[in-house]
């Protein structure tokens, strides 16, 4: 019995996803806690780096299999997933609203700021926007509609963020001169960038210390899912 | 018979007897000493009586079977040939040997059924606790348009008026959104349809822009209006949502993530 | 998009397991759902049997790929399946599976007299056996593992028994077609209730006029379960 096996059929039957320390866990108690099976004891040790390859191994294979599923990584837990293109019968087999995931509130306007002033720093969006964006602004990173683009002459250096190609094609834009009433909206915001919105208290304390340290928009995956349309 | 003893428990019943004895022959059901086998068959039942076992009724049956068919046998070939030539199934011996084969099998069935159950406890199936849709690629079908987008926009623009304004600058609005949505109605009312662009023909302000987006962003998230498109660089066309996507309820907007 | 790929993506991400009633209903309501240029629409009306055949085919590929699981259909039920080699993991990951306790030897031949000879009497039963069966029969209705079927065209019109859905679920059976040398232990039960063996020969003496009219051979597919002993 190989360790990819034994991964997959634990990927396969959890209930939720399971990240590569859950799985070491699992492989190192199920010899001890039955003592009685032979072979368990096998992978009881093995290491981060081990299952991880197995994992990445598997996720090739399944890849290669071209099934209506995949194994996937998401935040660090495996799993397996369908692909979208069967989102519409799991969605009505859940009974669950049949529509695909919108951008909330925070991201869209977060967006829309970036869209019309990249490129742009977090905090200026913060500036503008009265909250902090942390948490948007990495959703939009994932999601692939924003990334970073550079940084600004500033102290700190602070990432500027600006739209992708992706964010073009999904608002079917064919460049951002195309965002519609752009120059009306570039000027009124240009007017805003320069508002004193410092000191507004009523929305929320600005967050301007940027701590970005986590982030790492390089290793978010491009256009792997594409090509089963 | 002192292995009788040690086996007691194991016989459920004459037929799980007869098959052991036979097993102990070592020859195949239908080549089996019948005397040998009624002999022992019957020491056992003599012993089952020594230790007062309520099963033993239907041992003796099975055990005066065994005399017959041994009493059959005893007699000249010639009275057999004759007897068991035309009825076959009349003639004990091979009765008891049918049953014993058809038992046999079930019992081997059920060996075969146990060995199914063991496997099936091994056999765990996949009942994932969601409904898993592979997230990422789930980006190229977000229902956001470009209405959401300078939706927002234009929403985060009134809240910085009022917060001017809370500062003290007025700021005027002759254009509601309200009159804008009438008059989209209005001419989507004559024409069925109509071109995205065109819906800013004649605006004269910054403040009337605004509102006609305000207007219809309101119109799309109430689903009285569709945003269409023949491709993804083609001209938006606004038109009048079917019937049954107008009765979706719109979402809630979600809170916004308050970091502290 | 095939439909088999729809079902796939169905069965492997449904929480239960699907009938082809169920899949066919879901292929059926989901365009009447979404109300969308999603094609969904395509499959809305596949027979049973299309249904069938594609799980059929998805079978026979998930077997061939040698995977840690396949698809199993189960009481007509399809369902994805762990190979029991993975056993020890998942008693740990999900715990040790709700069971009673297994069956004794005396109830296990029973119920394979009543599987293969349903259905049928406790008299015949009793012949069969030799003992009495009263607590042994109502020990497996009690378990649901036989239920009374009907009532027999004889003298005091005794009971029948048959066995039940869970049944087949507790051997994991796809159908009582699976159940381990069906044909021949059928066989002999239709010529013993037909007409005594006129001839016999040396391996059964009891085995010539083919009385099989409720065999349906065609019916039987036993190839399922061998790949993974």
């Amino acid at each position: 019995m190989e360790l990819k096996q034994i991964l997959e059929a634990i990927v396969f039957s959890a209930q939720k996803p399971m990240s590569i320390g859950e799985l070491r866990t699992l492989l190192r108690d199920t010899p001890e806690k039955l003592p009685d099976e032979l072979q368990t004891g096998e992978y009881a040790k093995a290491t981060a780096r081990a299952v991880e390859k197995a994992l990445e191994e598997l996720t090739v294979e399944h890849d290669a299999a071209n099934r209506s599923y995949r194994l996937a990584c998401v935040g660090g837990n495996w799993q397996f997933v369908t692909k979208p293109d069967f989102a519409p019968w799991l969605q009505v087999l859940v009974g669950a609203k049949p529509r695909p995931p919108k951008l909330s509130h925070p991201a869209l306007e977060t967006l829309a700021i970036i869209a019309y002033r990249q490129p742009i720093t977090r905090a200026e969006i913060e500036q503008i926007r009265g909250v902090a964006v942390d948490g948007v602004v990495q959703t939009l990173v994932e999601r692939e509609l924003i990334e970073v683009c550079g940084e600004a002459d500033a102290p700190g250096r602070p990432r500027l963020y600006g739209t992708t190609q992706f964010f073009l094609e999904h608002f079917g834009l064919k460049g951002l001169d195309e965002l519609p009433a752009a120059d009306e909206l570039r000027r009124i915001h240009v007017e805003l960038a320069t508002a004193p919105a410092a000191d507004s208290q009523e929305e929320l304390p600005l967050d301007n210390e940027a701590n970005e340290a986590d982030d790492d928009p390089d290793e978010v995956d491009d256009d792997e899912d594409e090509g089963d349309k | 018979m002192p292995d009788f003893k040690i086996q007691f428990k194991v016989f459920e019943g004459p037929m799980d007897l007869l098959l052991f004895l036979v097993k102990k022959q070592e020859v195949d059901i239908y080549e089996v000493n019948m005397s040998l086998l009624a002999r022992q068959f019957i020491e056992y039942v003599e012993v089952m009586k020594q230790l007062d076992l309520e099963q033993a009724g239907e041992f003796i049956v099975m055990a005066s079977t065994l005399m017959y068919i041994k009493s059959r046998e005893l007699l000249p070939v010639n009275e057999q040939v004759e007897d068991t030539e035309d009825d076959d199934a009349a003639d004990p011996r091979w009765d008891l040997i049918r049953r014993l084969v058809e038992f046999k099998r079930f019992k081997d069935a059920s060996d075969d059924l146990q060995k199914l159950e063991i496997e099936r406890e091994k056999v765990y199936t996949r009942r994932p606790g969601i409904i898993p849709i592979d997230p990422l690629p789930m980006v190229n079908q977000l229902e956001a348009s470009i209405f959401d987008l300078v939706g927002a926009v234009n929403e985060l623009l009134r809240r910085v008026a009022e917060r001017e304004a809370a500062n003290g600058e007025i700021v005027e609005d002759p254009w509601s959104v309200s009159e804008k949505i009438v008059a989209i109605r209005e001419r989507l009312g004559q024409a069925g349809r109509l071109k995205f662009s065109g819906l800013f023909d004649g605006a004269r302000s910054r403040g009337e822009v605004v509102a006609t987006f305000l207007a219809l962003l309101e119109l799309v998230r109430l689903r009285q209006l569709m945003a269409t498109q023949d491709d993804s660089f083609g001209e938006i066309e606004i038109i009048v949502a079917p019937v049954e996507l107008q009765q979706i309820t719109p979402e809630q907007p979600e809170p916004e993530t308050v970091t502290t």
